[in-house]
């Protein structure tokens, strides 16, 4: 049922050319600033990992130190101190935090020198990622790929061993993709925890080694199954760029990764916000990895069914700034969501007009669909049927990639048996009903098409207005999420730095010289496994 | 080593509830519901829903926590034991070791009319892939069908000196189950003849330890397959026969 | 989407004439034969009720008492006793009971009398159910009308006074239709239970009393809600005219009543089945209650993806049956069911295919689906999603009633927390997904399309087949649900008796008089209703 | 009087469980499930479903009858009691008992960025259309909105000479609202200012009792309207101010 809407085109025009306008005009702001966490994460590109005695990062107490030097770029001190101290980037970091090795203002005469040092580590950093990258793809085609639509859980225990313990369960059950939410305000903390953890508050620490731990859980069992699982967490919040590189660096496969989120629902400094979602991007588009932009979280604070546009308007900003980070389309994973009140009268034939309409504005990108949660009921039985025609609407509408959506939404974290039950759900209803959207034809002018086009017509006036008026002026006015943010408020606006002329960050070209491209291939899942069955 | 239920933390020892008291909603509806969890010995009781399904009654989900916990080493029980086989080793072993055909008499007894279960492990067609009795070669299976009072179940199985009757039972409301399940054991004894039939019985709420406590040779519960069932016939009727 | 299939009229037409042949087939058969309970019925309708003192009912002990005269009728050595002692029907019966009366051969000159005070009696008697069906128009008319699908659902706990608080409590959560589950294996009874009962395995007895009571339930709680609710039993088994009888002076509004189902699921002996479901719908005809067919069945035992076509041609046979017993398209509730095993990819595109058949064969007719039952699994969780594709198929293809699929279906008979459950799943599915199917067409010549006509193709040569070698062979061959029966077996074949040329029963000629027509007409629900809210 | 839960029956008992054993499925899981109930105190237990869900986890669906009963009437708690009041009503009472603006700060406190609650109490726009705090003429409502520190909380409620303090508390994971709850209380008791503020918690997680055990005036739960917590903070403060 591609293309079935018959959508006015010359909308889809105007909203993409208001978008790009809207990327065009902030896209100047990012190349004017950069931003304590993006210093960071070009010294995690190095290599740097590990924290001093009281468990500061090494990276932020580097940048720190060298916080006078950022509207320069941290590369410069740091690797003229390597090169001065005959050190490795991580002794050098370890140096510093010892107190023993300080940066420096670098003097002309030593600037060729340390830049071209910082060109080959640079080039180096990218190449480990492209290594980690290219080790997917050999791990795809050897273990199997999933079949589409991508079932999408989440682990959110708090200890990473429990995690694991639960995201190789729910890939027995059929999972594709395991995302690890992180602990309740991970994203205000402005730093990266360090190692493994087993306390967490509704959520479990985003850490390197937790990374590490999962991704190797997951690797075993995607053996086990023949069937590659998917690693998914959060570069989001004030580190999106150091956790965009820990992904890169421990395979993640999908992050969570919005160019507005962080404003609009962590009261983030917006002005921060924007120049650190370009460098995680950038990373992630070397990665390979998939993003997921946040818009079903708009439908939340705002009433999905006056305000599902506002959806689609940030999709088109967010595509924007994606493809200004160099992500291709098979990277680009849009938000929208399942988030009507249940209550109301053709819910469902309003949920499948908003979610075909986005299926057909961006068709090549791997849409992930948020399942209904604001309405989810204590009553856990009813809840589970909700989610059932959500998962029935994700089918009729060629959704990718179906975040699942929990019979105990309103209660707590998911239990190990109520992932089993939501995948047991999604999966029936998935084979059930494949083929019925190819079996119909929706009516031209039905109440389907209309309100696709009305949809699609309001998202385009909007852009046209945030065009006007400018993205943080919009953001002011809540045009997002009926949340108003204060253009110079919210958190971490201090570590913002207006960039000198002399500015030197080689990361930001080598992330796009030689670009890998394209998606993982495998054969269908279990197709590369020997001969015993695995998991049950 | 005990353990206990497995929320999303070991040992946690999380349980979902749900029931219906017969109170009136009220503001203090959902404590009524915990304080009863509670008393029942759980703890932590969180009540997840609570609404009036009628003036007279009030619906609840719930979770709670319990300490308690169970050691599984310590559940024995009555498992039927029977060596797995195929369908060829099944024939073969009757052929080799009872030298005649094993005759079996099959039927859903008294007021019980569902027949697929029986239909399932005796009829040509089998259930699961997996062939029925009637299929077997040296067996002679005789399928009586639905609601078959127990004398003419005996009558039938006398008159083609069976070796094994089948009998299922699928309706358990207010144990009517119970009732014709000793009924026919008491027929039979009452005959003299429990001892010249391996007495089968099989249907979803049925499992070996009941059957035995009714004094039945075996029992047989949900997604049985016929192969289980010949292979425990074969054996059984051919040890019986040996020991004979 | 009516019509919204392209089937092949041509086998349409091919499968109604067969149908038609084999009715008129076998109502000849009827026309030759009367049955004890046929007898009784004639009884009941004259008003005569209770039990003697061992709670044999008093038209067991007439109808017993007149065995040797059953060919030339009941009536007319009843009424001629009546006559004779100058006695009620009621006071002979009991007389009779008494031992103090005894029915005799009517000599020649006393026939006139009896045959002219009988039928005068017999208007009487159908006046009375007129009466009842009058009564029933009112209510609804005053009351209010449910909006369509029916929610139909079963109470079954074996004692009248929990079924009454549970059948109140559902039509308070929404059901339209209350359907009493019989005791397990009251259909083998050859008489009809007196009085009220407390006791049932699986189900209440069907006696003239616990109708009464269910029915004076129903009506408070419709008037309550503003709502008629319709009050559903059984005229099956071997007492299908007796039932019919009580239902119609009850005020019931629904009736199981099939041509076949006694034969295939009861094994009750066929030459009596036909001869009986005739009264019984003669009755249900005049009494304008809504008979609902048991092709449902036939998906239990035999196979829903390979026999669904089986379930088209008995709803033809059953659709014949109907009509030749005076029934109105309004009036016949043909059945069908969704019960291809889950676990097949695209189930839910081929029970939309069925369904969707179905509701285009027969327009007009108030068709009854039936839910997922064979394969529903002791996972409730997972048994209320299958149910939420069932309620979606009945609104997606708009079918009028539906019994709604219990999460306990393999469990047990439903407590009240199933029941609300459920229609709270069928409540928001019908809702939420209302105007889906006007906003789709199917595909030409698509899977659903192609699935339909190959139904109905097979049906149409079945039938054909069957109208060859005759409906009582195809019964013994096994051609429906897979059960072979043999004619002259089964229970009740005793009381068949072939009928003497002076065969005489008012009755019948009575029952067509006259005829009251057309289905109740209300407002819609809770229209009339008074100030305050009922219910919750 | 007792009363049991109600299955289909009157005292029946029947209640559903749904939980996760530790355990790898085995032919005994079944037994072990239903053992496991019968040591908590159930009986006629039935096991609907046992399965594997993973190679070390037997997920169960069950159902078990319990003779315990609970008294309503003996159900004893801290229901908040409040009298109704409507929107205009409520405003009159505070120009009149009051003689000026009732002022109430509010917010989602610490980690807990969860607004949709707070905001559905005191914006304008309020929640199932009954009008927020804001609309109140009569009331001067602040929502300071999502992970305010306590700290900040006080401070701003200082500032403006709050009447009234409302906090929200979605996320409960681990009891981290517990924490966050009593690090107000004891900031304000340490700032030697707890009786200056009415103070009031809400979520879908809180109810009044839980709220006082906590040592706040009043708590909220689920589907709380705005017009309930104006109606009980203008009967409160008024109380107070009438009782000063
Ligand atoms: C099909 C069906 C019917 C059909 C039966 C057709 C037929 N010829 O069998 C019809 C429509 C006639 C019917 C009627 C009734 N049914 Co019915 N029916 C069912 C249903 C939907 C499916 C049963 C089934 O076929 N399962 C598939 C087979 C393959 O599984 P199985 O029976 O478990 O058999 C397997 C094992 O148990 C075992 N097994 C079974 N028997 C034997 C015997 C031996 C010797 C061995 C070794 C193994 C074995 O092996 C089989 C293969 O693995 C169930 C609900 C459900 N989903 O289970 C209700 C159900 C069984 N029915 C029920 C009831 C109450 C009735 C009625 C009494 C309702 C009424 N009052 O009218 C009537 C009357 C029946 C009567 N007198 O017995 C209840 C029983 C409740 C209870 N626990 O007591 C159920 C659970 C529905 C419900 N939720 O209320 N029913
Ligand atoms: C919306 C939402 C979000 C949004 C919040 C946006 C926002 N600005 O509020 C976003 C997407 C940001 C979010 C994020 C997270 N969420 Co959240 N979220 C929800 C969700 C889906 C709905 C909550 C909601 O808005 N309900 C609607 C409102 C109207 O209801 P309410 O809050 O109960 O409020 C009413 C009453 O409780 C009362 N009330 C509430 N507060 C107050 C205060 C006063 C003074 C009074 C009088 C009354 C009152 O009145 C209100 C109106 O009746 C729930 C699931 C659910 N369906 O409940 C999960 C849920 C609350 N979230 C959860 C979690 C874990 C998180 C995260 C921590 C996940 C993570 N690790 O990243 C994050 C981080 C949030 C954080 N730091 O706090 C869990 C909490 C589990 C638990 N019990 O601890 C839930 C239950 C989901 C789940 N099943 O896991 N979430
Ligand atoms: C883009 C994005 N980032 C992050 C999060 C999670 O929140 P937190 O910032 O607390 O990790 C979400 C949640 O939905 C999100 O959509
Ligand atoms: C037509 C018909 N009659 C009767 C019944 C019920 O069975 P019993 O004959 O036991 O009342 C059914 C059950 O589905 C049926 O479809």
């Amino acid at each position: 049922m591609n293309d079935a809407l018959r959508l006015n085109g010359a909308l889809v025009d105007r909203a993409r050319a208001a978008a790009d306008a809207i990327a065009d005009d902030i896209q100047q702001h990012i190349d004017e600033h950069t931003t304590d966490t993006t210093e960071r994460a070009t010294l995690r590109l190095l290599g740097i990992a590990g924290v001093n005695e009281i468990d500061v990062p090494l990276v932020n107490v580097v940048v720190e130190q060298g916080r006078e030097l950022l509207s320069g770029g941290i590369m410069r001190p740091f690797v003229d101190l390597m090169l001065r101290a005959g050190k490795s980037a991580q002794q050098a970091a370890e140096g510093v935090a010892a107190g023993e090795l300080a940066l420096a203002e670098v003097p002309g005469e030593r600037r060729a020198a340390a830049e071209a040092r910082a060109e080959e580590l640079a080039r180096e950093g990218v190449a480990r990622i492209d290594a980690v990258r290219r080790r997917r793809n050999e791990l795809v085609a050897q273990t199997g790929e999933a079949v589409k639509p991508y079932v999408y859980v989440i682990v959110a225990t708090g200890n990473i061993y429990e995690d694991a313990v639960q995201a190789k369960a729910a890939a027995r059950a059929g999972a594709d993709v395991i995302a690890v939410i992180r602990t309740t305000a991970q994203s205000l903390l402005d730093y990266v925890p360090y190692g493994e953890t087993t306390e967490g508050f509704g959520g479990t620490y985003a850490t390197q080694e937790n990374f590490r731990l999962m991704r190797a859980a997951l690797d075993d069992v995607g053996a086990e199954l023949g069937r590659y699982v998917r690693l998914c967490n959060y570069a989001s919040g004030l580190c999106m760029p150091e956790i965009a590189t820990m992904g890169a660096l421990e395979r993640l496969d999908m992050m969570l990764n919005d160019s507005m989120y962080g404003i609009i629902f962590r009261n983030i400094n917006m002005e921060r916000t924007f120049v650190d979602q370009y460098l995680s991007r950038l990373i992630n588009a070397r990665a390979g990895i998939i993003i997921n932009t946040g818009e079903d979280n708009y439908l939340t604070t705002a009433d999905a069914f006056e305000k599902g546009f506002t959806v689609v308007s940030s999709d088109f900003i967010n595509e924007a700034f994606a493809l200004r980070a160099n992500l291709e389309p098979w990277q680009i994973g849009l938000g929208h969501a399942f988030e009507i009140d249940p209550a109301k009268p053709d819910q469902v034939v309003y949920q499948i007009a908003d979610a075909q309409l986005v299926r057909e504005l961006f068709p090549g990108y791997p849409l992930k669909y948020m399942p209904p949660t604001k309405y989810m009921p204590g009553d856990i039985f009813h809840g589970h049927i909700i989610d059932g025609m959500f998962n029935f609407t994700g089918i009729f509408t060629g959704q990718e990639i179906m975040l699942l959506g929990m019979p105990t939404e309103a209660l707590h974290t998911p239990l190990l048996q109520d992932r089993y039950l939501s995948i047991k759900n999604a999966k029936y209803v998935f084979e059930a009903c494949r083929d019925l959207a190819s079996e119909v034809t929706f009516k031209p002018g039905g109440m389907i098409e209309r309100r696709a086009n009305e949809q699609l017509q309001k998202a385009a006036e909007q852009l046209e207005e945030v065009r006007e008026i400018g993205l943080f002026e919009a953001l002011s006015r809540g045009m997002f999420a009926d949340v108003k943010r204060d253009p110079k408020g919210g958190r971490g606006g201090e570590g913002v730095f207006h960039i000198a002329a002399d500015y030197f960050n080689p990361f930001f070209a080598a992330l796009r010289e030689g670009r890998l491209s394209g998606a993982p291939v495998g054969p269908p899942p279990g197709a590369s496994v020997s001969g015993e069955e695995g998991g049950h | 080593m005990l353990v206990r239920p497995y929320g999303d933390t070991r040992d946690d020892g999380v349980i979902q509830f749900s029931f219906t008291l017969p109170i009136a909603y009220s503001i203090k509806a959902a404590d009524v519901g915990k304080q009863f969890l509670e008393r029942l010995g759980f703890h932590t009781v969180g009540i997840a829903e609570c609404k009036a399904i009628d003036p007279e009654y009030t619906f609840y989900v719930a979770y709670g926590r319990t300490d308690s916990g169970i050691d599984p080493d310590a559940v024995k029980g009555d498992y039927l034991e029977v060596e797995e086989m195929d369908y060829y080793s099944i024939n073969a072993l009757i052929k080799e070791k009872l030298g005649r055909k094993l005759s079996v008499v099959g039927a859903a007894i008294e007021s019980d009319a569902h027949t697929v279960g029986i239909d399932a492990i005796m009829n040509m067609k089998g259930f699961a892939g997996n062939y029925g009795l009637e299929r077997y070669p040296e067996m002679d299976a005789l399928n009586l069908g639905s609601q078959i009072p127990c004398a003419q179940l005996l009558k039938t199985a006398l008159e083609r000196d069976a070796d094994a009757i089948l009998v299922s039972q699928i309706v358990t409301q207010k144990n009517i189950h119970v009732q014709h399940l000793t009924q026919l054991i008491e027929l039979l004894e009452a005959e003299g003849v429990r001892e010249r039939f391996v007495i089968v019985v099989g249907g979803p709420r049925i499992n070996n330890a009941f059957a035995k406590e009714l004094g039945y040779d075996a029992g047989f519960g949900p997604r049985t397959t016929p192969l289980e069932v010949a292979a425990f016939l074969a054996q059984e009727v051919v040890r019986r026969h040996e020991e004979a």
